[in-house]
């Protein structure tokens, strides 16, 4: 008997981490073994994640896709969803659907320098591929990541971003819109900071994710860089509810972002009629 | 009619005292009534009134539209128009009331709307400009209070049912909201998911919840134009539930929606004299 | 002259409902289960047929706040038989266009599947109405290509003409007569339409400023597609009651100010004209782009009937593109 | 419904004199009837009407508003704001076919503890005297 696409997968929360005030990081398993085991993603492609009484939303998988048995999202407090989502701890059960839509092309960026910009949550998209290119170090280039929040306060992953540090051939770069008083880092927009950065263009691939202020500010200066505009990736953010290309909500144009993307080069977003 | 209503537009163009004019126009292709916006004294050839012209223009008044603006209006359009004045949509001077002598309106093409016929303003009370003749209007064959007398003389038992079945057909368009002039929220309670006032689905509760908030956000605000009974796919007789408060309202506050300009809203008021007996029941002081 | 086959009411009332429930419209418009087969006007009820296959609130799952995970229940599909007795033309080819959307892998609706392979389709020709258009998309009140079994009325049965092996073996098992039946006839358009405009064109105007002035006269209220036979957008949302939690696919409505707005309170479809251009394009330029041979439209003119404002659509589409064809002679 | 019908009563008591007038009345451990569930608002104004709407949805039989009388709201005119709408709301759940017997608005001040258990007994009383839930109450998830 066809199961219904929209029943979601019950799953327990194993690990909550407070990122920052109001965005936490979920860890969680699916409950059901044979799915657990048969379950695989690649960097960019999303879930539904369900607080059961108080409905649905969608999140990008924020794990490492090499072990898609340990799934990762992370929620900022925005709404009554993720409300209800910020009451949950380790053990709870929450519903899960996924993975949906069509990943980063990592495949093409083999033998690429790769040169990631994130701000504030949008580093949530990113990760998947800093896992991705740190788990297959020799098949990459330079990895040069920009990542820069509203305040210290706000910068999340920090467990993680200790191991980027120490990475490979890889040039980390932190900074915060302001500073507080025992802040040594730099401090500085990331559109600055990534022109001070200037990573080399050829032979590389850029990936921008953030608020739309900081993609706006930020695809410029990229350009500046010299990387063309196909080279230039990022998710769009559009309200979706089923994930499956259904539902009619989240078209750009004739394309639905769940199913077409949400990962699209900015040659491509050119193309597209400018309502989103 | 058209006539002078297309003159006078033109000369209120020609006078630089609107930059656009709301009106009514027969589409070349349907054939139907539609709403328009002219920019340009010659488009004023478009221009007519007559019972075709059954909505209300005051909903499509907006912000972005070149100021000052004209609009057509019927009486209870005319209204409209000044209750939203009131509540602060618009400042009086970018309003121009093109006020037209309304013998009524005729959704089905035959016979007058029972809105009209117990209208007793047929001119708009807010009237830059009038068109048409005043004297020969209509008088109103019945008023509000027969219309709502079979539901006062209801047990409530009798009169709960009465609207568990006329809110039985609705399908939570919201079309009654989208096309009420005063209806300006802008995140209706029914958008409200923290709490989840009025849930999504049509079910006796929620379609009761939805009808009674929208009637009692309406009270001292509805001019009675109708229109949100109009614009129901189903027909359900909401307009029925506001008429009943309308007459609540000015029985208690002495208030008449639209009419008066500047009047504020019966809830933005209070008089110290107020009776207790409002509350119902014995009560001291 | 092709053949049908001549059928009397009653042998057709007990074939049915030797096959299970039978749903027809109701005297308000409403499709529900109906003991003998009601006298039906002219053309389609108020409510399209499609509330059988994506009703406006079908149920995911439920389950008891706080319970564990294996008390989740799935709402099972509905694998009864059956059949629906009264579907017009235009309501049967929507459901085509449904197909499209709930039927084609990798994501099949099992609801909407389980409804479509187990309800037979009992078409009725009509006689087209003042707002009836499916001539504009090349068929007519005949037309038995998305039913089942399509009926002529006659004054003592109907003359049926099966639509599918599947109406075909329906119909061997009730005794018939044969009898010739007419050509169809084409279906009702407006008379001033020229011709289905080319989807490319209207997809490269989407920034003309005939949008906005289409839009003065359109207040979104969300009648036409409300009653649209066509329209698959849906919502997924829990409701609740003491406990007693139920996820819903609830059936909704892109005229909706808040059908895009984001939990941030960003909306890309801020604008009413927005909302009015994605209704034109999604039926008239994106559905074709991505099936060519497909219209999101089968001209039952609900919304040309229902809209309080009483636009039109066929006049919207016509209007813009005689406004983009002119500027395009002028440039040229 | 026999007597031993024992009706749910939401009050909305407004903090700064009914409130204190039914904690009054507990300290001095007079009979109040445990039918009313309390629910603290900072002002009688602060009464939206979807408040008790949503009360009788939910399936309360009765609902009580209580606030400081006129002239002695700590906000100076609260009680006066929500004088004029609640006589609205009493009116439109009259119309609406809600027995206006499940509704009661009076004013209580923080020293009438005794009034306060004397008003709370006749009004769950009348409820009770109805003998029937209120018609508004929702049956399940889908009604």
């Amino acid at each position: 008997m066809l199961r219904d696409p929209l029943l979601p997968l019950p799953a327990r929360i194993s690990e909550r981490i407070d990122e920052t005030a109001d965005t936490v990081t979920f860890h969680f398993e699916l409950l059901d073994e044979t799915e657990r085991n048969a379950f695989r993603y690649l960097p960019g492609q999303f879930g539904e994640i369900s607080a059961f009484g108080e409905g649905e939303s969608t999140f990008v998988i924020a794990g490492d896709p090499a072990r898609p048995e340990r799934l990762t999202v992370t929620t900022k407090r925005v709404g009554a969803h993720t409300e209800a989502l910020h009451h949950l701890y380790a053990g709870a059960i929450i519903g899960f659907r996924g993975p949906y839509g069509k990943a980063f092309p990592v495949a093409e960026w083999k033998g690429k320098d790769i040169v990631i910009a994130g701000g504030g949550i949008g580093l949530a998209p990113l990760k998947p591929i800093i896992c991705h290119v740190l788990n297959q170090r020799a098949d990459y280039g330079r990895l040069t990541i920009v990542y820069g929040a509203r305040s210290p306060g706000d910068l999340m992953y920090a467990a993680d971003r200790e191991i980027w540090a120490k990475a490979f051939n890889t040039e980390l770069v932190v900074t915060v819109d302001k500073g507080d008083a025992n802040w040594k880092g730099r401090e500085g927009f990331v559109p600055a900071v990534l022109r001070a950065t200037a990573p080399k263009a050829d032979n590389a691939v850029a990936i921008t994710c953030g608020p739309p202020i900081m993609i706006k500010l930020t695809l410029p200066v990229f350009k500046e860089l010299g990387f063309p505009a196909e080279r230039i990736f990022t998710t769009l953010e559009m309200k979706m509810k089923c994930g499956l290309g259904q539902c009619g909500r989240c078209n750009i144009g004739p394309f639905y972002v769940c199913k077409d993307g949400p990962v699209f080069s900015v040659a491509q977003l050119q193309q597209l009629p400018q309502e989103f | 009619m058209n006539q002078s209503l297309r003159e006078n537009v033109k000369r209120l163009f020609a006078e630089g005292k609107v930059k656009s004019v709301l009106g009514y126009r027969e589409h070349p292709l349907s054939k139907a009534v539609v709403a328009t916006l002219i920019t340009r004294p010659e488009d004023a050839d478009t221009l007519i009134f007559d019972y075709r012209c059954v909505q209300n223009l005051a909903r499509g008044l907006t912000r972005d539209l070149p100021l000052p603006v004209g609009i057509v209006v019927k009486g209870c359009d005319g209204r409209a128009v000044s209750m939203r004045i009131t509540e602060g949509d618009f400042a009086r001077e970018q309003i121009v009331a093109i006020a037209v002598a309304c013998p009524g309106v005729k959704a089905d093409g035959k016979t007058f709307d029972e809105r009209c016929q117990r209208c007793e303003m047929h001119v708009s009370p807010l009237a830059d400009v009038t068109v048409g003749d005043v004297s020969a209007l209509p008088k109103p064959e019945k008023t509000r209070a027969e219309t709502i007398a079979k539901i006062k003389a209801m047990t409530p038992a009798e009169r709960f049912e009465f609207w568990q079945k006329a809110f039985e057909p609705c399908t939570h368009c919201y079309a009654c909201r989208e096309v009420c002039p005063l209806c300006n929220c802008v995140v209706c309670v029914t958008d409200q998911n923290a709490p989840r006032w009025i849930e999504q689905t049509a079910k006796p509760s929620s379609n009761l919840m939805w009808h009674m908030i929208r009637a009692f956000h309406h009270a001292g605000r509805c001019v009675d134009c109708g229109e949100c009974q109009r614009a129901c796919p189903e027909g359900v007789p909401m307009h029925l539930l506001d008429l009943c408060l309308a007459e609540d309202v000015e029985e208690l506050f002495d208030f008449e929606t639209g009419v008066k300009q500047g009047g504020k809203w019966p809830f933005l008021l209070f008089n110290p004299e107020d009776p207790d007996s409002w509350l119902g029941g014995p009560h001291r002081g | 002259m092709a053949d049908g086959m001549k059928i009397s009411r009653e042998a057709l009332q007990t074939a049915l409902s030797k096959r299970g429930a039978i749903f027809a419209p109701n005297d308000v418009g409403r499709w529900t289960a109906v003991e003998s087969l009601p006298e039906l006007g002219p053309i389609r009820p108020r409510r399209p047929v499609k509330d059988l296959f994506t009703p406006p609130r079908r149920e995911i799952a439920r389950w008891k706040a706080g319970a564990g995970p294996a008390e989740i229940e799935p709402a099972k599909p509905d694998e009864t038989p059956g059949s629906v007795f009264g579907v017009r033309p235009c309501d049967a080819r929507a459901l085509l266009l449904l197909d499209r959307a709930f039927v084609q892998a990798p994501y099949v609706d099992p609801h909407y599947k389980a409804r479509r392979d187990n309800l037979l389709l009992i078409g009725l020709a009509c006689q087209p109405g003042p707002n009836c258009y499916c001539g504009v998309f090349g068929f007519g009140p005949d037309d038995k290509d998305a039913v089942d079994l399509m009926l002529t009325p006659k004054t003592d049965g109907f003359v049926a003409q099966a639509g599918s092996t599947r109406g075909q073996a329906f119909l061997a098992t009730v005794v018939t007569v044969a009898v010739p039946v007419p050509a169809p006839r084409p279906g009702p358009r407006p008379e001033w339409w020229t011709g289905l405009p080319d989807p490319k064109t209207l997809y490269a105007n989407f920034d003309h400023p005939m949008w906005r002035e289409l839009g003065t006269s359109c207040m979104n209220c969300g009648v036409c597609t409300q009653y649209c036979p066509t329209c698959q957008c849906f919502t997924i949302d829990d409701e609740s009651f003491k406990g007693e939690i139920q996820r819903l696919r609830i059936v909704d409505n892109c005229q909706r100010s808040d059908f895009t707005r984001m939990a941030g309170g960003h909306n890309p479809r801020q604008v009413a004209a927005s909302r009015l251009r994605q209704r034109v394009l999604h039926k008239f330029s994106y559905i074709p782009t991505q099936n060519p041979g497909l219209v999101g439209c089968t001209g039952c003119g609900r919304c040309v009937e229902l809209c309080p404002l009483d636009r039109h659509l066929f006049a919207d589409v016509f209007e813009i593109m005689k406004r983009i064809n002119q500027e395009a002679e002028r440039v040229a | 419904m026999s007597e031993n019908f024992q009706p749910r009563i939401v009050g909305f008591l407004c903090n700064w004199c009914s409130y204190a007038g039914a904690d009054l009345a507990g300290t001095s451990r007079l009979k109040v009837p445990a039918n009313l569930r309390v629910v603290r608002v900072p002002c009688s104004g602060r009464i939206n009407p979807l408040f008790i709407f949503k009360a009788l949805e939910e399936g309360a039989d009765g609902v009580m508003v209580s606030g400081c009388h006129p002239g002695d709201c700590h906000y100076i005119s609260g009680n006066r704001y929500a004088k004029r709408k609640l006589a609205v709301i009493r009116r439109l759940l009259d119309w609406v076919g809600v027995e206006p017997e499940r509704i009661h608005f009076t004013w209580l001040s923080a020293s009438e503890g005794a009034r306060y258990a004397v008003e709370v007994g006749e009004f769950v009383d009348k409820v009770r005297a109805l003998g029937r839930r209120n018609p508004m109450a929702r049956q399940g998830v889908a009604s």
